[in-house]
């Protein structure tokens, strides 16, 4: 089942590619380059075409994807990926430009990108929108930079930035980036905000709350007004972390429920492929007093005629090397011109459905620790497993042996061995009812044969992997 | 048309598993104040031959290189990218996957990290390469604050040519941690040394140069190296474009303590700038290591003794130490570090050379053409890799336009990014010889 | 540019190994009065890059479906094709596969040609089905002979209705046979049945007709069968628009013992009428499934009794029975047969009706608007599916030609089969309104 | 690991496609219809695109490619299928093409067709080449029927067809179907043709002789211009089947042998991919005097125009609807341009080379029947393990559970406990090795511990499959 390392299959002398014949006169390149400059050796593999397909495809067999199976990443939103999109972002017409053509070569990708920034900020109900960020996490960056900079534009002095403990790693990482002191402020016994904590917390240098809604126990925050108040009325904005929109497409939109600035993760709640760790975007929206300090160029519209426009004074400056990641705003645009309104809507739906409906199945099982209502995940707790000896990571490694992926774990950190789940819409009854039944079978193993869960997974590729030593004797090369 | 699997039938036998009678019902725990009480003004759904009709009719409306000869360079540089690569990233198990969580159901996209970080590592000739950074702008951004992390200075020499936008991405980055930047300016086409000189000391964090540089110009690295040695703090960050490192001495000759850039021109298409991916690369030093930004895979054996792959060094990440972690780093560029590998893997010892071969000698046979014309002068004839700055009496604008009017996109105008002037051209191995003498011809004839 | 992947050291060891001093001494066994002296005269090699850009400049001279709008079918149609069919077919494990010799490690390919002829078998009514032979007019041909086995009669009588080229075909495979075909003429675009009446006797192998037939009509199938009937011997053999079948009655309800055809408009891209496949099914009676042509695929059961899938009834196979074989089929249009059956799934119990009925419908609604026109007649107004036979008083080429000017392809010149005139017209879902409008309005203008 | 049918995933109500509204008045089509001939129902799945994704997906896994591995099933030439190919076969403006097109609007296609055919004819030393039948044994009926209706023309009648014991099946079939009575002749003690029991069988009756050359042992008849005068003598034809091509490419010519017609499987030495049992491609070759005899229409230039004559009075008459598998074709095409004369004839030294080598090597452990030179391929024996209780089948079953693909096995018939072994040019030295190295276990196995060789295999998706069932009891769909 192992494959060996391509620098492995080398033979001296063996051509994986094929290049034209230069056809120019050639010349002696040390008679122009002084030869330190001259590269003496480079030692990459050399292997044939045949070699390359074999020893990728051999690879990608040791992979699980989106088309094999479940994937329940709780806050990961791993949808199916529409294979349409995947064809559109390969039209030559529109990947075969170059940033630096005039916009008016590029009318078309331009009409593109402006339709796609129009449908996402009536979605998440913003004002105006930039496509530049990479990723969420990039999204967050320039978000807070924004807030900022706002306040810098303004005058006023704000250091602090609020993040709930049950909040991904990214918010507080990304608020530091951008400046700012971190301020964490505890979940209440129902896994939201705790209002006194965050009035005791908030003062007038806080500049702003991230928040994502629902919260990543899937819980909507439903005092979300009044946290908009608390913080707006010390004069702080709202950051809302758009992770979670899949939940919500169509019900509420985190403009009118007084978010100022937003991201939003293409990669999830609009199907984009996750690559195995990227590419993805962050699109960013803001309300429309903080316009002015959007990363520039900002995409424009005039009559009919789509631009760049550089001239933004107050922008924080750019945060990408060009325009963001085009190839998966195509997709995304693909895919909400697919759905529309209506399939925008039923998505939501029914990615809560499922989460609700396995919710409702596997609380017999496992603790639920927050029993409220959950929209499209919900986090439950093996601690009842725990007490046997079994920890969360056990009965990870032991779904990866029925060939299904596991949930995220250990995540949000307010819940003790969590286990976070997101099936999505695209899930039907059936592989909602495999993966639940799965997780019973093991949960029945774990009374009576605790040890094979321990020592899972069996049948994978390779067993359980010793990350001590991976992180005690780095081997990063060959 | 939609993804929902789910007949209407499922979805009531669900719903009395849940226990309420009507989706809306779950929805109860949004307040009304916030629901949305109309539909998205969004348009309706389309079926797949309409998509695919209505985008391919907006895409027909732009100018592509695909019937257009393309110049154009300026960090998205147009080499050949080999078929096998879309065939195998096309694969599900690569495209579909999420970041390896589970490493044991992930041993395919690790591995490939792992082979992207040796080949990494041994282009730019450092010892440790991270799994990719968002595009070159953000990892010479982050490689910047990781100089500043280490050194514990704030003051970052900045060479004037460095990509215009990297410059204003890492400023965009460096500015809440109160970075301070001074711009080294350039004399024909290159860093000046002597300003540069001047300006270090032991409060600067490091020293931040292009390899070849926006120009394309290669600058004095040896003189770099020996300046930057002076100090001890100083680290020297090398911008680099990794298909000249097939023709160049590796940065790390050099002095480089990090290496970074796009990593695009290694087989990832043009696309209109992304999705691309940054690289970074450092010294093995502990100090160094721990203040990576990103993720790292890495080598180790499970419970049987057998050889694989992980994700490492997590305690420097945002999901372990968040606001203690090196960077905010979470999504990252895997995709296309996959097409870079399998870039490098295909192209190998000998095509990564030959591509930085024929790159250097057609842009050289095309430059030393154009600056014998009589309107046009290159200003940098010896010294570059495979794009040249040219200046010339007539107005830019005008001579590109009526280039666009033979289907050639005849490179850059500067002016652009508002600091100097001139045409930015850029040749790679696929411009023929005939496109090559195309160019002057019409250029000579204006 | 070749995929040899052996270097020159390795092939010199194996040279060693083997006990030769050089490759040609291996070739010694072929005598030099037959061996070449010389290179072949073929091009040059071409690196990748080269290649696609040869090609494509040849290919753009092509006029295209990509920006004409079609109105061609005759046996070839222009159905929408969902993406998701290319990229199932594009993994590497189906395309590259050879036929299952090795069922253990062939259950893909296996499963997929069960289901296949589970589909087809639905589709037509039929209770057998073949894994596919080469083509719509091979298939016919392979089941005429079939037919003429299982009566042990050489008399045929065909339809003049019948696609000329199946006609042809079926001919240019009988005639070795000494099968006599009895051509019935047409009349008002359909068969006429009296002729096929007049010269139904017991010696007739088969009767055979197309449903819809060449000229789009849907021919009296009940009198067919009537007709039929009173011979015992008889066999009747429909050939068969599967997409038709979405909307028509299954052809075993008129009394077909063999139904077979083209596979095409199933999900295959036009491609220049190749590679397509042919389907055949059959009855379940011993003597019909014993005469089969080509592979049929069976479930079983492993040795552990879990099920799985063989290639089965091999007795009837050219590799084992060599010349009593009932045909010498051997590779197949196996992946042409996983198109049709992703396409079935995919399109499912709904879409196959709905394919069919927007097809119908915008035939009707065309065809009515042009028999409207002065200058035009349509020969079959009512009882035809998607395709209907003008005729004209303007020069047919001269109407088309014009058309074209237009980016139309307006329909087939029936003159080409020599036989009748007119031209013949198809539409399919994929046509618009707006496509149909303006192709009215541009015969009204003529 | 078991895949159930696509149609136990079906749903009332699930749907998986989705269609443009219909834009024309609606009408009710019963009133245009009778009700007799509108179908009632129509039992097909109903499923989700995903479903369809996952569970087609999931079939693959159960499959082996070419990517997979070596794949030496002799007689069957399975290179490397080069994926530019692929991308080549799907350029719309080559693809999107309808057959009833005018010449004038597909010149383009119809000059790499010409191309193509004028490359086959000079590759394989004919005059002229037919692109229309679509498969190896498509092509020999066609090359028959061309030799039967020459003589047919000429007033001759001749009802005989030789082949060689050694002759692949469909060679005997084609011969029955185009008319023809089979003569079989053994073969000599080298395997090659018995030139005194040819002489025995020829007389007037004989139309033609059919051969492969190098023959299905992979050895040259070196007596081809022998034979070629003995059956000429008789005023018979030659009939060379293309099937092993890949072992002459550039170092001898049918043509030049004095073959009359051949086909020629691209599928095989042109590296068109197999797709797991078809489309190929048997373009027909013949020499000037059979030219009249070709199917119609025949792709003509005439001053740089391109068309296709139907005008064709002597023709056999079509074979194929169209043209021909134009999809094969095209990919051929790319093979050819890619490789050059210089690439053809290095693929043919070394798939000669390659095969020469495993012969070398696993003549020590199986039973090598005909030591003569061989070229492409070779045929091993089981007899020594099959005393031993082991049969062929066994060993290549157990093959399978080392993840390799077996040879093709009980062919040809004139050697007991065949395996018949083509590597062909594009594996190396390593993968080589490692099928060598697996036999040489197997073979060991078969000494210790012959029972794990018979149970094979063990490691497959299913275990060994019951054909004796499956024909008696057919089950042939759901
Ligand atoms: C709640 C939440 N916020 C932020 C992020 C960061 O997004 P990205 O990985 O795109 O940087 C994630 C992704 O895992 C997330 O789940
Ligand atoms: C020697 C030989 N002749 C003829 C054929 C028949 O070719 P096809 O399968 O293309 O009909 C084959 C294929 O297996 C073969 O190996």
């Amino acid at each position: 089942m192992a494959e060996k390392l391509i620098i492995d299959y080398s033979s001296s002398g063996r051509k994986g590619y094929s290049l034209p014949p230069l056809d120019v006169p050639d010349i002696n390149i040390e008679d122009n380059l002084e030869s330190k400059y001259v590269r003496k050796d480079l030692n990459f593999p050399e292997v044939s075409e045949v070699d390359v397909v074999r020893h990728y495809t051999a690879l990608s067999e040791l992979n699980y994807g989106v088309d094999s199976g479940i994937y329940p990443l709780g806050s990961c939103t791993m949808k199916y990926n529409p294979k349409r999109n995947e064809d559109i972002a390969r039209i030559e017409k529109l990947t075969q430009i170059h940033p630096y053509q005039s916009d008016d070569d590029v009318q078309g990708s331009l009409q593109i990108l402006h339709e796609l920034k129009t449908d996402l900020a009536e979605i998440s109900g913003m004002d105006e929108m930039t496509l530049q960020p990479a990723s969420g996490a990039h999204g967050e960056f320039t978000g807070l930079l924004i807030i900022r900079k706002y306040f810098e534009d303004k005058g006023i002095e704000k250091t602090k930035v609020i993040v709930p403990d049950s909040a991904h790693g990214t918010n507080p990482a990304s608020a530091v980036m951008a400046g700012f002191d971190i301020v964490e402020i505890d979940s209440n016994e129902q896994g939201m905000v705790d209002l006194e904590k965050l009035k005791e917390a908030v003062d007038d240098d806080v500049a702003a709350l991230m928040l994502t809604n629902p919260n990543t126990l899937g819980i909507f925050e439903k005092d979300i007004k009044e946290i908009a108040d608390i913080i707006h009325d010390v004069g702080g904005l709202l950051y809302y972390d758009g992770a979670n929109l899949n939940a919500v497409m169509g019900y509420a939109r985190p403009g009118d429920m007084d978010f100022d600035v937003l991201h939003l993760n293409l990669h999830k709640t609009f199907s984009t492929p996750h690559g195995g760790g990227g590419p993805g975007s962050g699109t960013v929206g803001v309300k429309e007093f903080l316009k002015p300090y959007l990363p520039r160029p900002l995409l424009v519209k005039e009559e009919d005629k789509y631009y760049w426009d550089y001239d933004r004074p107050k922008s924080i400056g750019k945060v990408h090397g060009f325009y963001g990641n085009y190839g998966v705003l195509i997709r995304a645009y693909s895919y909400i011109k697919t759905l529309g309104y209506k399939g925008l809507k039923k998505t939501t739906e029914n990615a809560v459905l499922n989460a609700n409906y396995m919710k409702a199945k596997l609380k017999e099982d496992f603790v639920l620790p927050y029993e409220e209502n959950s929209l499209h995940e919900f986090v439950l707790s093996g601690i009842k497993q725990k007490e046997k000896g079994v920890s969360t990571l056990n009965i990870a490694k032991r779904l990866l042996d029925y060939g299904q992926y596991a949930p995220t774990i250990y995540f949000p950190l307010v819940v003790k061995e969590a286990m976070m789940i997101e099936p999505t819409e695209t899930e039907n009854i059936e592989t909602l009812n495999k993966f639940i039944d799965t997780l019973k079978i093991i949960s029945k193993e774990i009374e009576d044969n605790p040890e094979i869960v321990k020592n899972a997974p069996h049948n994978t590729s390779v067993r359980k992997l010793d990350e001590a030593k991976a992180a005690r004797e780095p081997d990063l090369k060959w | 048309m939609d993804y929902v699997s789910n007949t209407e039938q499922e979805r009531q036998q669900m719903l009395k598993e849940i226990g309420v009678e009507a989706i809306e019902d779950i929805f109860d725990s949004i307040p009304d104040e916030v629901k949305l009480n109309r539909e998205l003004d969004v348009s309706e759904g389309m079926s797949e031959l309409e998509l695919k009709r209505h985008i391919n009719k907006i895409a027909d409306t732009n100018i592509s290189l695909e019937n257009y000869t393309s110049f154009l360079g300026g960090g998205a540089y147009d080499h050949y990218v080999p078929s096998i690569i879309d065939h195998l990233i096309s694969r599900q198990e690569f495209y579909t996957a999420y970041t390896p969580y589970q490493a044991e159901l992930s041993q395919g996209t690790l591995q490939v990290v792992y082979e992207y970080q040796s080949m990494i590592s041994e282009l730019t000739g450092m010892d440790v390469a991270n799994a990719s950074l968002l595009d070159g702008s953000s990892a010479t951004a982050e490689a910047i604050l990781m100089a500043s992390r280490i050194s514990r200075n704030k003051k970052v020499l900045i060479s004037s040519a460095l990509h215009p936008s990297y410059r204003e991405v890492a400023k965009t980055y460096g500015k809440p941690k109160n970075l301070d930047f001074v711009e080294i300016s350039i004399e024909d086409g290159v860093t000046n040394l002597e300003e540069l000189e001047d300006n270090l000391d032991n409060d600067v964090a490091a020293i931040v140069v292009q390899y070849p540089n926006f120009y394309g110009s290669i600058e004095n690295m040896e003189k770099i190296k020996q300046l930057k040695e002076e100090y001890k703090k100083v680290l020297l960050i090398v911008v680099a474009n990794p298909i000249a490192l097939g023709l160049l001495t590796p940065p790390k000759e050099f002095g480089a303590d990090i290496v970074t850039g796009e990593g695009q021109s290694l087989g990832n298409t043009i696309n209109y700038g992304g999705p691309y991916l940054g690289y970074l690369a450092c010294i093995n030093d502990r100090k160094f290591i721990r203040q990576i930004p990103g993720r790292i895979a890495g080598a180790t054996v499970d419970v049987d003794g057998n050889r694989g792959y992980v994700l490492t060094l997590q305690t420097r990440e945002q999901h372990i130490r968040r606001e203690r972690a090196t960077s905010n780093m979470c999504t990252n560029e895997a995709l296309n570090a996959a097409i870079s590998t399998i870039y490098m893997a295909t192209m190998g010892k000998k095509g990564m050379k030959e591509v930085a071969e024929q790159s250097y000698k057609k842009a050289h046979y095309l430059a030393d053409k154009i600056d014998e014309l009589e309107d046009f002068e290159v200003v940098n004839t010896d010294n570059f890799f495979h794009e040249f700055w040219v200046k010339t009496k007539l107005p830019v604008k005008k001579v590109l336009s009526s280039l666009k009017e033979e289907k050639i996109l005849g490179g850059i105008d500067i002016s652009r990014f508002e600091e100097e002037e001139g045409i930015l051209i850029s040749v790679t191995e696929k411009r023929t010889k005939e496109e090559l003498d195309n160019l002057v011809r019409l250029l000579e004839a204006m």
